[in-house]
């Protein structure tokens, strides 16, 4: 087996079983760690995919900063313990619907057909992640990604200014 | 087609009833505020009477004019309303009526008698109604009754014959109820009406059937075209006429007939609507309206003619109800109603004339019919009014010491409807009798069972001779006693008895000028003299001896019985003939049932179970159906957010499923 | 590299957008600066003054044609977008002024709203604006970020917390299918662009299962936002949990933005009919019968409207049926660009008589009176005739009774579907529409039938801040009806042409 | 060029969590847990255009992921304060009690 | 004037229910607002039937084509056409609604309640009505169509009965609901030709005639389906017939006397106008069935009429007795038929209208309908009593009232009819014996027989503001009964003559040989 091979599924599987830990844990507390170690489990597996940036970012905003108001609001909130899973017909339905899902989409082939050939190169990919590609990218007037990027800007504004107008005790 | 002379004036005769209509309607409770009780009644009641005198003037003049032309040119159209021409009534597509009159013998026999008859009616109703409070409105109708049988008699096209026809009806339901403030008199009237309506169906629908088949609906035109002209030539617009078209024109026209002149089955009504006053019944249920079948059926005689079988039908129909309604007659005990029953039997004996092809005959049994029965209605309205409104012949008797000329007028009528040798009824029930022997089949049954109904004619009126005049008096004392009636109620009586004396000499077998007269207006079919029937000459003395038979019959058995009741009460309740009869052979009784009770059951299951229960509630239900769809439906709206994302992920997966298997198939 | 100059010039075709940035931030600035009740009652002003520069940026530079790109095909100016902007600006507006009245009236004028107004229709601009599956995405989070806070805008009210929330989940749930749908295109597609897309959807790419997930779940996802069955629960507890200005603005803007996106993008999406056609029909059909179904037992207007905004979404579907049919024959083609006007008509009709309900309800709300059930408007037309029978002008246009704009949109929508040759949706569509006659004729009974009670219109006492519901109430009836009569008079803004 | 691992091992991966995050939006009555599992749910797509981005060898799908992480970032911001806000009205945030509005 | 008098009939009530609304007075005001009211609905009123009657006698006798025909662009876009032209058929409708509107008005001036609402909506109704009866283009006519359904709706709603939110309802939803088919069948056919001018679709050799005329005759079919649904709904037809009763006996006097006089008419209209040019094939094919359901409708209708205990419900259901009548002539096809059907139509409105103001008077003066309530009133009403017995004649179609005509040409023209029409016209005939039933049993049992109850005797007879409205109808019932010529000249000026060809054989009178140029294209 090749090392990407193994590393693939040395990631993958604690992936899954985060995941599954975060809906299948009790105490939301517990869930918000599953989901911490999830993060970071994706970040390696966009190092892996040769995404440096990208994954320190989202080890940074991601199991960093979003996580952190996750569990600073739980603690806040002080919910321990009430999130329990359901049981019953609900529950069961929900996760049938769920499995019968992904079994669909695995059992159509959603993921087998229809990528065609890239133009990956090994250039692209040793140079693909690093800050500097990506910013060139970014900047790019002959790329699509100037202005989303400016935009995202005013959208964080925008959940900032919300976030104060909803939470603060008193405007 | 002839001119003559009065043509320009000949909307008169209508015209002038319809005047004294409108004047009497719009101004005549004002007149007889403003002049005075006495002297306003008088003007209304003169006014109306003057205007069909007026109108009975002209239409002599017509006959006068008639007669001065060739007989196959008697024969004349003349205008009702000024510009007829331009101002029709109905024109369009191959329907082109014109408010004109076809003036010939038929028509102004008719209008003589109408106006005459009428005339007459109306001066002794002037008295008979003299205390009434809606007098002006009586008149009113009165005169618009004269109108329209007018309209109805000189029409030159079956529509305008229609117009006649339903307007009489009208008349009718207004005189019959005219006394409104009894519901009995309301119910009488719509009865009358709706009845009447049945039979119009019969007359609209050959109506329809002749214009389909001749293309138009006037009956003699200036070209020839007209439907009488066509149908003597054997002839429709598009090719020959057979014998089923003129039959199925000929069966529903009589069904009209029927209607208007109480034949059986349509008979119901006519003894109901003596709740009207008694000129009402004397003018409209006895002389003038109920004839108007027979004026129908001669008018469209030639069409008759070419159906045999119809011809049969009208004649058995005609006999059955002559017999069938005399013996109802013989039980009535309320004077108007005998008298009804005679009318709707000598009905029958003028359609057994018809369908015996003796279209002349019937004609003329009309015209003395209208001279003796206004007769003896008016003398019973004159005992009406003697008593005080009695009517029943139980509550009478021997007033013939206290109404000495009502009396003897009504003596005459009594014999003329007899067939009293020498008497109008004499002459023209003969004429039938004798013509129907010869009908083809069974011309003798005809003949035999028409004699016995004429025994039997005499014999009830006899029977109300009897219990009103001659036996002993039987009224209520506490009342006033009978008194005589005023002149103008007499003058009309002692006119219409000479009348049904000598009426009758028009006619005669030897000199029968009647007949010849009417022939341009009737087919030239002739049933010969003895011609598988009865001679004449033996006709004539078998009817004399039955006639005497049956008033001595009469006579004889009435002189003796006690009370002058023929049967104890126990006799009438046990013979099942008696009762039969006294029951009116049950029909008025099934035809209630079956029509107004069972109707109304049936519209009230129809209203209930179909309109509201499956009609509008399958419509009501509906919108309950949603209203409840919706409110289950919102249970779905649950609220819980776990719900609605099960929601959202059950519409995901059919979704994704439904495409990608289909794909998958594909 | 390209010249800098280029991205400046492009700027030129985001002015609106940019207008309404400016506005949000000088609304975001200046507010602080002022004292409360200053700054409560300058905001409006500013945040209308926002819209109003954005539609004169719009208004001087109109666009025709279709699809000339802005920053490398991540977005486009056309008549689509110019035609979807002025409804969605009008729309906008008209929620500035039905704010107006009714944030003071319920304690809750804080200025920030009409920043957010100004961010989420900047959000919904850039949605119908998008080329790109990414620019779409980030309008349609932006859009929804203004629209979940102004649900929960109303803080105290334990309705309009839970209105948020509902709205957030379940928007967040969709959004993530969304995204999820962009990530499979850009998996058969390599780019996120419209017309790369277009080009592999016309090599077959949606009869690859990959084609096929990937653009239902982005039908899923904004399907989601215009409240389609079975996408739709949302809609009813937030429309009547957020306070009635939001719920103005939600329902507007929101199906403005996204039914203009899906046309953009399901033109794309035309090359491959099978994939989504069908499931699209099936969608239409259910929401246009559910939507009518459940209106009918609402008691609850705002509620009611919801469920109506559904059934209205059913119809507006149709239009997206026509562009499926893009290729199938001279018809199709006809069809799919009559839907386009049709579509943009529909929208501004529906935005139209939806601002001048919502703005009666504002009208008449007071400090102690949220006016939202039938029963509040008992009486109306005799009491206040002008509000009145506003109101059964707007029951009535959203009937698609003919005077009323309501009923040239439904017309437009009928020829366009059935130029398409589609026969039996037309049928649906009429038939649903007879059974939505019903529950907007029990609103016209409310208001006219009965007189003036006791119980309501104390309205016309009480000290109820006066001005801007009244002006959009008077805007809207004015515009129903212009519509409804002369329709041809704004064909030059809307007709989409392609 | 070839990978190690075929991208589509990937997207099925990220199909997997993906509905993993489904499940647990389905089932979880904690408003944050459920949006925890959103969050699963967005990097699920993140880890797809991560990949689709090497395969295809562009940058594209390593800018889409970072604007998407910044999107998650606006969104929890709200998410939270709406769930903040909803807690101090009701004094609960289980959402099989916040259901005020229905029908 | 000549050439905008229509535009003038259409929008002028609507230009007074404008003025209305403008007059400067409160709606608390009593007297001198409705004094004010009151004058300018009948100032606009006046002028309406002034109007109409200048049209009337400005259409050129000889002319053949829509007279007074005025075309300009409504809605370019979507190519619709402010079209409008009449011809004899639609010029007795304005007429006759011109002239129902203005005695609507007058009886309606003892509204108090809303005043200034009522006369609104009445006046908007005119013009509604009065567009329909002019729109020759298919939009147009959808648009009046569906507009006439508001006032009345509020009509019923606002100054009904108990019940008049249910009725109310049930009457709007119900015809909407059969019209909207019909709105989609106008758009396909727009689709289809091009067009949304029924002239020219009907004139052979253009565009539109040639996309007509390429539909296949399945998708004709179902085409007229929808529009004949529509009609049927509105003439009523039975079984749709069950929204008319509860509007009728629910709505006020003014609102019983224009829905039963005009919107009735508009059902008939539209088979007249519309399906008679466009789908003439699938009309006749259709005859049989639409010659039973009309003749059922006679009978059906008379039957129910007689049992109802409520005089209004009576008049309302020989209401669908008598559009049973109504389009027995139409679908007989034949010129009589058709002719008698028209004039049947204003006959109806005449006479029913009539009644309707006759119940209508008595409910003002007992506040009951109930027939038993009544008895014996003819004594203290004589005048009343009089007019509504010429009223109950002429719905009898009494000869020489007006009624008889229209029955008779009807009858007659069903008679001549293909498809067995004898026995249509028999089965039709019966209803001469059931509405004589129904009505001279209603008149017997509320006016005959002796004074039952107290509260009759003291009852006042007919004042001067009824006169006004009750001697004109009574005048016309007698008028058109001795005199229909002018009307029917009128109503032989059917413009069916857009369709080319044979047009009526001259031996049947029938129009089913129009073969349509269609049909005999492969």
């Amino acid at each position: 087996m090749r090392p990407g091979v193994l590393m693939f599924w040395a990631l993958a599987l604690p992936l899954v079983v985060s995941a599954v830990m975060v809906v299948a844990s009790r105490n939301p507390m517990r869930s918000a760690l599953y989901l911490v170690a999830h993060m970071l489990l994706i970040a390696a597996m966009f190092l892996s995919l040769s995404a440096q940036y990208v994954a320190a970012v989202q080890v940074i905003v991601y199991a960093g900063a979003i996580m952190v108001l996750f569990l600073f609001v739980i603690m806040l909130l002080n919910l321990s313990g009430k999130g329990v899973l359901e049981r019953g017909a609900g529950w069961l339905f929900g996760m049938a619907m769920s499995a019968g899902l992904a079994a669909l989409m695995v059992g159509a082939g959603v993921w087998r057909h229809g990528l065609h050939a890239g133009k990956a190169t090994a250039k692209s990919l040793s140079a693909g992640g690093t800050a500097q590609s990506i910013g060139f990218t970014l900047f790019d007037p002959e790329l699509p990604w100037l202005f989303p990027f400016e935009v995202a800007s005013v959208l964080l504004l925008t959940a900032v200014v919300g976030a104060v107008v909803l939470a603060k005790r008193k405007l | 087609m002839s001119e003559i002379p009065i043509a320009p004036l000949v909307w008169a005769i209508p015209g002038l009833p319809l005047i004294g209509f409108v004047l009497n309607m719009l101004w005549g409770g004002r007149i007889v505020r403003l002049f005075g009780d006495a002297r306003g009644r008088g003007i209304v009641g003169g006014l109306a009477t003057l205007t069909v005198f007026g109108a009975f003037a002209v239409s002599v003049v017509a006959l006068s004019q008639l007669l001065g032309l060739d007989p196959e040119h008697r024969r004349a159209l003349a205008s009702l309303i000024p510009f007829a021409e331009r101002v029709p009534w109905i024109v369009i597509g191959s329907v082109s009526v014109h408010f004109s009159a076809l003036i010939d013998p038929l028509s102004v026999l008719m209008c003589l008698i109408v106006t005459g008859v009428g005339g007459l009616i109306h001066l002794y109703a002037t008295g008979y109604m003299a205390d009434d409070r809606d007098y002006p409105r009586f008149f009113a109708y009165f005169n618009l009754f004269i109108f329209a049988m007018l309209v109805l008699c000189l029409g030159e096209s079956l529509l305008l014959m229609f117009v006649g026809w339903e307007g009489v009806g009208l008349c009718s339901y207004l005189l019959i109820s005219f006394w409104y403030d009894d519901e009995g008199n309301a119910r009488a009237g719509n009865k009358a009406f709706i009845v009447n309506r049945i039979g119009d169906v019969g007359f609209m629908l050959g109506m329809l059937t002749v214009l389909a088949a001749f293309g138009t609906l006037s009956f003699r035109t200036e070209a020839g075209t007209g439907v009488l002209d066509l149908a003597a030539q054997g002839r429709t617009a598009a090719g020959p006429l057979t014998v089923g078209l003129a039959s199925l024109i000929c069966g529903l026209l009589f069904v009209g007939a029927c209607g208007k002149s109480a034949q059986f089955p349509l008979h119901v009504w006519l003894p109901d609507a003596m709740a009207g006053p008694t000129p009402v019944s004397a003018l409209i249920h006895a002389a003038t309206m109920v004839t108007a079948g027979v004026v129908m059926v001669s008018r469209m005689s030639v069409l008759f003619v070419q159906a045999p079988t119809v011809l049969l039908v009208v004649a058995a129909i005609g006999l059955f109800t002559a017999l069938f309604a005399a013996t109802i007659a013989l039980t009535q005990t309320d004077i108007k109603k005998v008298l009804a029953y005679s009318t709707v039997s000598q009905l029958g004996f003028m359609f057994l004339g018809c369908g015996a092809a003796a279209f002349g005959a019937a004609m003329f049994h009309v015209t003395t019919h209208a001279f003796f029965k206004a007769l003896l209605f008016l003398g019973a309205g004159s005992v009406i009014h003697g008593l005080s409104g009695e009517q029943d012949m139980r509550r009478m008797g021997g007033l013939r010491r206290h109404m000495k000329v009502t009396y003897w007028t009504m003596l005459i009528g009594w014999a003329a409807i007899s067939g009293f040798p020498g008497l109008a009824g004499y002459w023209s029930k003969d004429a039938i009798l004798g013509l129907s022997s010869g009908m083809v089949p069974a011309g003798m049954v005809f003949y035999l069972v028409g004699t016995f109904t004429a025994f039997l004619t005499g014999f009830y009126m006899t029977r109300l001779m009897a219990k009103t005049f001659w036996s002993e008096s039987r009224t209520d004392r506490h009342g006033h006693d009978p008194h005589e009636s005023p002149p103008s109620m007499l003058i009309p009586l002692i006119v219409l008895a000479i009348l049904s004396v000598v009426g009758g000499w028009l006619g005669t077998p030897w000199a029968n000028a009647f007949e010849r007269f009417l022939e341009p207006s009737l087919p030239e079919v002739v049933v010969a003299e003895g011609h598988g029937g009865i001679p004449h000459g033996l006709g004539l003395v078998i009817g004399a001896l039955v006639a005497i038979a049956a008033m001595a019959t009469g006579v004889l058995a009435y002189r003796r019985a006690p009370g002058c009741e023929l049967l104890s009460d126990a006799a009438k309740r046990s013979n099942p003939l008696y009762r039969g009869a006294n029951a009116l052979w049950g029909v008025d009784g099934a035809a209630t049932a079956v029509f107004v009770r069972g109707g109304g059951r049936v519209a009230e299951l129809i209203s209930t179970w179909i309109d509201r229960r499956l009609i509008d509630g399958l419509v009501n239900a509906v919108a309950v159906v949603t209203g409840f769809a919706s409110e289950i439906a919102r249970g779905v709206q649950t609220g819980y957010v776990r719900f609605y994302v099960k929601t959202m992920l059950a519409g995901v997966l059919a979704i994704l499923a439904y495409a990608l298997l289909s794909a998958g198939a594909r | 590299m390209g010249p800098p100059n280029q991205v400046v010039a492009d700027l030129g075709g985001v002015i609106p957008l940019l207008a309404l940035w400016c506005g949000a931030c000088v609304i975001l600035l200046v507010a602080p600066l002022l004292r409360r009740g200053a700054g409560a009652r300058l905001a409006p002003i500013l945040g209308g003054a926002g819209v109003l520069a954005a539609l004169v940026a719009f208004m001087r530079k109109q666009e025709a044609g279709y699809g000339s790109s802005l920053f490398a095909g991540g977005m486009v100016t056309d008549s689509l977008y110019s035609s979807g902007l002025l409804v969605l600006l009008l729309s906008g507006f008209i929620s500035v002024l039905v704010a107006q009245s009714y944030l003071r009236s319920r304690g809750i004028a804080h200025p920030e709203y009409y920043a957010f107004i100004l961010l989420s229709l900047s959000g919904a601009t850039l949605m119908i604006q998008a080329n790109d599956l990414i620019v779409l995405f980030l309008g349609l989070e932006l859009m929804s970020f203004g629209l979940y806070v102004m649900a929960g805008f109303a803080r105290t009210d334990p309705r309009s917390d839970e209105a948020a929330l509902k709205y957030f989940l379940l928007g967040a749930f969709a959004s993530a299918l969304f995204l999820y749908g962009i990530m499979l295109t850009y998996a058969f597609a390599a780019s996120t662009e419209y017309s790369n897309i277009q080009s592999l959807v016309a090599h077959g790419a949606l009869k690859q299962p990959m084609g096929i997930a990937a653009v239902l779940l982005l039908l899923i996802g904004l399907c989601f936002k215009v409240g389609a069955v079975p996408f739709h629960q949302w809609s009813p507890d937030v429309y009547e949990g957020a306070p009635t200005s939001a719920t103005l603005f939600l329902a507007t803007t929101a199906k403005i933005a996204a039914f203009v996106a899906l046309l953009r993008l399901f033109d794309v999406f035309a090359g491959g009919p099978d994939a989504w056609l069908p499931v699209l029909r099936a969608i239409a059909v259910v929401t246009m019968i559910v939507g009518n179904l459940l209106a009918i037992a609402q008691t609850n207007i705002k509620r009611m409207l919801a469920y109506s905004g559904i059934a209205h979404a059913g119809y507006l579907l149709i239009t997206l049926v026509c562009v499926g049919l893009r290729f199938a024959g001279p018809k199709g083609t006809q069809a799919s660009t009559l839907a386009l006007t049709a579509n943009v008509f529909y929208l501004l009709a529906y935005a139209l008589a939806l601002g001048g309900a919502f703005g009666v309800l504002c009208y008449l709300s007071s400090r102690d009176r949220d006016v939202q059930t039938l029963s509040d408007l008992r009486g109306l037309a005799g009491a206040k005739p002008a509000i009145g029978y506003s109101m059964v002008l707007f029951m009535l246009s959203l009937a698609g009774i003919p005077a009323t704009a309501g009923f040239i949109a439904k017309w437009q929508v009928f020829n366009s579907i059935l130029t398409g040759g589609d026969i039996a949706l037309s049928v649906v569509m009429a038939l649903a529409s007879a059974l939505g006659v019903y529950y907007y004729l029990r609103v016209v009974w409310y208001i006219v039938f009965d007189d003036p009670g006791t119980t309501a219109q104390s309205v016309s006492a009480s000290e109820r801040p006066s001005g801007g519901a009244g002006a959009a109430i008077a805007i809207c009836a004015v515009c129903t009806l212009a519509l409804g009569l002369f329709p041809s008079a704004i064909s030059g803004f809307l007709t989409v042409v392609r | 060029m070839s990978f190690a691992v075929p991208t589509e091992h990937y997207l099925l991966l990220s199909g997997l969590l993906f509905c993993v995050g489904v499940a647990g939006v389905a089932t979880k009555r904690n408003p944050i847990v459920v949006f925890m599992c959103i969050e699963i749910m967005l990097n699920a797509a993140n880890l797809g255009f991560v990949a689709l981005g090497r395969h295809y060898g562009e940058a594209g799908g390593q800018i889409i992921t970072m604007l998407i992480i910044a999107v998650a970032a606006g969104e929890v911001a709200i998410g939270l304060a709406i769930i903040v806000s909803l807690f101090r009205t009701r004094e609960t945030i289980n959402l099989d009690e916040v259901n005020l509005l229905k029908l | 004037m000549e050439q905008h008098i229509l535009t003038l009939l259409i929008f002028l009530p609507a230009v007074g229910a404008v003025a209305l609304m403008l007059l400067p007075i409160r709606s608390g005001q009593a007297s001198g607002g409705s004094l004010a009211v009151t004058a300018v609905s009948l100032v606009f009123a006046v002028a309406e039937l002034g109007l109409a009657l200048v049209a009337w006698s400005g259409i050129s006798p000889g002319m053949r084509g829509f007279q007074f025909r005025v075309q300009a662009d409504w809605i370019p876009d979507l190519r619709v056409r402010y079209d409008v032209g009449v011809d004899g058929l639609s010029l007795m409708l304005v007429l006759l609604t011109a002239f129902l509107t203005l005695l609507a008005v007058v009886y309606s001036t003892r509204v108090e309640r809303r005043a200034r609402e009522y006369m609104v909506f009445l006046l908007v109704l005119e013009s509604a009505m009065v567009g329909v009866f002019c729109a020759l283009d298919l939009v147009l006519f959808y648009v009046f169509w569906e507009l006439v359904l508001i006032p009345m709706y509020f009509l019923i709603g606002i100054w009904g009965h108990e019940r008049r939110v249910y009725a109310a309802v049930k009457f709007f939803i119900f015809t909407f609901a059969g019209s909207v088919l019909m709105l989609v069948g106008i758009v396909y056919l727009y689709v289809q030709t091009g067009s949304f001018s029924l002239v020219d679709m009907t004139t052979v050799g253009s565009p539109a005639a040639q996309g007509l005329a390429a539909i296949p005759a399945r998708s004709l079919m179902w085409l007229y389906a929808a529009f004949a649904l529509a009609f049927m709904v509105k003439v009523p037809l039975l079984p749709f017939h069950t929204w008319l009763p509860d509007a009728h006996v629910e709505a006020p006097t003014a609102g019983s006397v224009i829905l039963a006089g005009v919107l009735l008419k508009m059902g008939v209209y539209g088979f007249i106008r519309f399906c008679l040019p466009l789908f003439p094939a699938q009309m006749a094919a259709s005859a049989p069935l639409f010659l039973a359901i009309s003749v059922a409708g006679i009978i059906y209708g008379a039957i129910v009429a007689a049992i109802q205990p409520d005089m209004k419900k009576l008049v309302a259901y020989s209401s669908v007795s008598h559009m049973g009548v109504v389009m027995l002539g139409v679908f007989s096809f034949t010129e009589l038929g058709l002719a008698g059907s028209v004039i049947q139509s204003i006959n109806h409105g005449v006479s029913t209208g009539m009644l309707f103001f006759l119940v209508g008077m008595l409910y003002e003066r007992r506040h009951t309908r109930e027939i038993a309530a009544f008895g014996g009133i003819r004594r203290v009403l004589p005048l009343l009593s009089a007019l509504f017995m010429l009223a109950a004649f002429s719905s009898a179609a009494l000869p020489l009232t007006n009624g008889f005509v229209g029955e008779y040409l009807v009858l007659q023209g069903a008679y001549l009819s293909d498809h067995s029409g004898p026995v249509y016209a028999a089965f039709a005939a019966l209803g001469m014996i059931l509405s004589a039933t129904y009505m001279l049993w209603l008149f017997q049992r509320a006016f005959c027989g002796p004074v039952r109850h107290e509260a009759n005797a003291s009852l006042s007879d007919l004042g001067a503001r009824e006169k006004l409205v009750l001697i004109p109808l009574a005048a016309l019932v007698l008028w058109f009964g001795c005199y229909p010529t002018p009307w029917l000249r009128m109503a032989q000026r059917i413009e069916l003559a857009v369709l080319p060809g044979p047009v009526r054989s001259a031996e049947s009178n029938a129009l089913t040989h129009w073969a349509p140029p269609r049909e005999a294209q492969p």
